[in-house]
């Protein structure tokens, strides 16, 4: 792996997508240049130490020099990132992270859940076309389910959950993915989501191999500190930032 | 004029090292590690080990806990696979060393001939484990015990790496020096516990160990302390992040120092550290720091 | 239900205190004052103190170090002319001692009768005065010897203030058990140095004591480690700045709570932790705090 | 005294005066009130604990509800500080300090440099038609010499100086100051600037009464903490957020 360096970057556009939800586009060439689906950037939100640490976000999309990434306010960290204005530079370091294996079954269904959509984007955008894909997307109503049209112009056609049945499917976005991998039984799974959606997946789609986003907590982001502990299945633990953020589930503890 | 640093039989050539557990093996970003001082490597036990469950670490204003609880291949796995790859790295090397006996140190020591190590940190003050480490640092009978352990084992330079949790520093420097240790560095991680809602502990490790800008001030005094008292170079720890932080550790009686948590933030930390160290600099004396290490002393 | 906590023979309506040398005398914001659960003074000595010279303060990412160095009137002017203008607090008065001999914390105690004063706490642990004070808070048998001096001289509620600095809290709590102590308080500053530029120390009293939230982990392990092996009540102190650092003290074993720097920064901090704590309360025990002082201990 | 609270303050403009000199008013019916001339604000300048304490601001001037803060960048608070957008709220503590007494002598001299002139606006204000009144105002440069049209609408001619020359006398605002001080020999003196020009003034004009603000390193400002001691000539320190900040300069160390 290419040793990853920090940057500062020109906020090109910073916008609400929904509730807490916002795109910000950076204009960060070296990094449009080299990254790759299932690679996040370690953003710094503070110009002093609190908090001390940056907050990992995945790439959403990338368009010319410039890359995007979209991320929910949740804590005191992405708040402070919300209030970045455009025009305004930010300090990102990356790309970081293992790249996403492309699955090798030829068909595959993405799952996005939440936030969870965003990471998925960049991912199946290098997907199209080289794979079969089915696009289910859910959030907890319809403003959270973003996107859609992101998904729509690559010529696809998302189904839709939402908790609240405001769009699509009345209920998780896990009903009607079991139901249409169980049918695709040569299917891979890639998914990105709140952990529990990852675990049901696992748990119900065995033995298929499902490949997810998770979110552990990082210290560097980089490989040097072992903060990102991911427990193995077989004991022991990988080093998440490293061998992750796109992981095979089925061989980790969620 | 030089920046060089001699301790023991090595010289590093410059004053600024990337301290241990927070710069893996120095692989990772060689375009830093060939510049700086020197690299500390994460620590290495007897055996190998898994760490703690996650999380492996919290942040409070100021600081980060970590309680990664000495992840590492350990010695056999370190000897054959990481250090034949560490072989290109251009900087001094520090071999960061754990053990839960005397025993355990010495053996790990005696069987770091490699040449590619040029000196040892002892840490016998890591907070992350329940047993030895930590322990042994707030004895200073241990601490000598374990430090005489491991020269007897070897002749490269020997760093002991001391706490200061419950346990004054001065003493355990002195068991230090008296068990054959060239330098002390000042200070490990201090005991942190950070909590959930509910009143669980946060950490999988339960507590951990405080770094970064927070600790800065406590390991500072620390520095002074030790350096008014005792007769051994020093090398400084706790929240170095800045050129300006290293010059007050050197101040304050540092030859050396370790940048550590700033690492985490961004790769190239110790690295500007250095460079803005050596800004502060005047350059006219035959040693660069001949004025500078233990200045704070001279205002008393 | 009830909110109170009793310590000795004291009942304290609400475990949120403000802390020794943050509020004066508590007659400065009264209105915060008479709501908590009750007040330190500032420390008092046998004889009035100047203080250090300025600086007497210094900022780092997440805390102060302040040095301000026992500035007080001394025992007679507190006692003639303090003490009275204290008389319409509605609120528990704690009064903090220190003093450079075991004699002088027992002259104090013993001259202050008034019923003004609820409980004494007694500062073997205040780090910004050459000798005496935090020397004393490193020595467990000066701890007891100071206790028990001081117990022979008042039936009030004794609590007794430790510090963590080089020395486990929980031999010198131990200490303060022993010599007759009715609670400790857990933990008093740290050791913590700022220097200039120029490598000069920054305090006007070279050096000073750390407070703010980036003591807090550190504080928190201390209050849980001598919670889990001396059976004391424990007061909490470091860092505390909201209801949630409260609650955090309390399920690691305090029952009581002190606000600190948070009051330099808020006048109205101690009474906004109160409220927040309050907050976080079940309604439905007999104590509040039945099931969450210790909480933690019961995840192990 | 009465107990100072916080409270938010909406900002009503906030903009450059000069190089890194800023002039903010803000909405504060309470401190409008209730501030005396020589009465300081504590300002929160972070939403979290880095930096921990507050920055103190003299009162620079009022008008119906609103109060006017003027302030120079020297370090990272102030920065942050100046970064406030109008609209915004801001946490303010106050008023603080002991109202500056009005000098018994009939003729005062009011000497102000660099961001040292802000707090003597307000307090010229009430002096003024109270006192004989001659204006003296210092700076580097001409732009920085800030404030001057405000004085002049209190139907004032400042005397001014620059260091360049700019506008002016050419030199220390005080060596107009002294020479105007020593000819008017029952004349008291109020200053603000640094504590060099402060020194300097009680030293030429012994035994002139020199009333001066002095910038201590505060904790609380509100009296709690006994942070700020100012060594007294006698032996001691006075309680400086108490007695001060302006204090009989005669009487102190500087
Ligand atoms: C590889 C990776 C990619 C991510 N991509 C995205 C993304 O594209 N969009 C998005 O909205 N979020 C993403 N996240 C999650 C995002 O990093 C966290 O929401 C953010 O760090 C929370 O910071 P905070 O200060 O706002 O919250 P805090 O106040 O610190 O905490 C709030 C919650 O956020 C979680 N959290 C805090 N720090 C971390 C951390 N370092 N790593 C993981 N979780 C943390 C904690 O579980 C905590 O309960 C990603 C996380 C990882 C690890
Ligand atoms: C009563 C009083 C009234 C003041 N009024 C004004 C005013 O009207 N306009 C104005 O521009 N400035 C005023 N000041 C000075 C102002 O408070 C400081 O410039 C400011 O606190 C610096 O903060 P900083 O974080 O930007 O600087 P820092 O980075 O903290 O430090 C830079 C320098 O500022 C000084 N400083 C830092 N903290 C304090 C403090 N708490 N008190 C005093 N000095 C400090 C230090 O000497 C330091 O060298 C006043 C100070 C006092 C005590
Ligand atoms: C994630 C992490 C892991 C660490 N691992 C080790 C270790 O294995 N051995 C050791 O001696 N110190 C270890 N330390 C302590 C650091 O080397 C350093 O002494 C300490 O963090 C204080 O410096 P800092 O504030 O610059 O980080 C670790 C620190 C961190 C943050
Ligand atoms: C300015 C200042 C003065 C203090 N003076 C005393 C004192 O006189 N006696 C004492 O026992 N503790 C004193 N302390 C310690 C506090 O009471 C408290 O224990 C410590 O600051 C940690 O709590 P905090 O982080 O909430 O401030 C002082 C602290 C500060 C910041
Ligand atoms: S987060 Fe530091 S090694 Fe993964
Ligand atoms: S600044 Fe706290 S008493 Fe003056």
């Amino acid at each position: 792996m290419k040793s990853a360096t920090s940057c500062l970057a020109e906020i090109e556009s910073h916008r609400q997508l929904a509730d807490g939800i916002y795109s910000l586009w950076v204009k960060a060439p070296r990094i449009a240049r080299s990254v790759r689906p299932g690679n996040f950037l370690n953003v710094r939100v503070a110009d002093g130490p609190d908090p001390v640490l940056r907050r990992p976000i995945s790439v959403c999309d990338v368009k010319g020099w410039s890359v995007r990434l979209v991320y929910r306010v949740v804590g005191r960290g992405t708040r402070m990132l919300s209030r970045f204005q455009v025009g305004s530079e930010i300090d990102l370091l990356g790309p970081l992270g293992k790249p996403a294996p492309r699955p090798p079954e030829r068909e595959v269904v993405i799952c996005g859940g939440g936030i969870g959509i965003a990471p998925l984007l960049y991912l199946v955008r290098d997907l199209v076309g080289r794979r079969r894909l089915t696009v289910f997307l859910g959030a907890k109503n319809r403003s959270e389910l973003i996107l859609r049209r992101e998904f729509g112009s690559l010529g696809l056609r998302p189904r839709l959950a939402t908790d609240d049945g405001s769009t699509g499917h009345k209920g998780p976005v896990t009903e009607p993915v079991l139901a249409a991998a169980a049918a695709a039984r040569h299917a891979a799974v890639v998914a990105c989501g709140p952990r529990p959606m990852l675990a049901e997946l696992v748990r119900s789609l065995d033995p298929v191999p499902v490949w997810g986003f998770v979110e552990e907590r990082l210290g560097c982001g980089s490989g040097i500190c072992y903060c990102c502990a991911l427990p193995k299945k077989s004991g022991g633990y990988i080093r998440f930032c490293q061998e992750g953020p796109v992981v095979r589930l089925n061989g980790v503890l969620l | 004029m030089t920046y060089s640093v001699r301790i023991g039989g090595t010289t590093f050539p410059n004053p600024v090292l990337a301290a241990s557990g927070t710069w893996g093996f120095g692989l990772s970003f060689r375009r830093v590690s060939d510049r700086l001082g020197g690299i500390v490597t994460k620590g290495i036990t007897l055996e190998p080990r898994d760490g703690n469950p996650p999380p492996r670490i919290h942040e409070f204003p100021g600081g980060i806990i970590n309680s990664v609880g000495l992840e590492n291949p350990g010695l056999e796995a370190f000897r054959r696979q990481v250090l034949p790859a560490m072989d290109k790295l251009k900087c001094r090397v520090i071999v960061n060393v754990a053990g839960f006996t005397p025993g355990e140190y010495a053996t790990v020591v005696g069987r770091l001939r490699s040449r590619r190590v040029d000196a040892f940190e002892l840490n016998v003050s890591c907070p992350n484990v329940r047993t030895g480490g930590g322990a042994f640092g707030q004895s200073p009978r241990m601490v000598e015990t374990i430090t005489k352990a491991a020269r007897s084992r070897t002749n490269k330079t020997l760093i002991v790496k001391l706490t200061a949790n419950f346990v004054d520093p001065v003493d355990t420097a002195r068991a230090a020096v008296n068990g054959g240790a060239d330098a002390v560095t000042l200070i490990n991680t201090l005991h942190g516990l950070a909590l959930g809602q509910d009143g669980r502990p946060f950490l999988g490790g339960r507590s951990g160990g405080i770094s970064g800008p927070a600790l800065r001030p406590f390991a500072l005094f620390c520095v002074d302390r030790v350096a008014a008292k005792v007769d051994v170079p020093i090398i400084g720890s706790g929240g170095i992040m800045s050129g300006q932080d290293a010059l007050d550790f050197m101040n304050a009686g540092a030859c050396l120092v370790q940048v550590g948590t700033a690492s985490l933030v961004d790769p190239d930390a110790a690295l500007r550290v250095w460079l803005e160290l050596k800004q502060t600099v005047p350059g006219s004396r035959a040693s660069a720091w001949e004025d500078i290490v233990g200045r704070t002393r001279r205002f008393d």
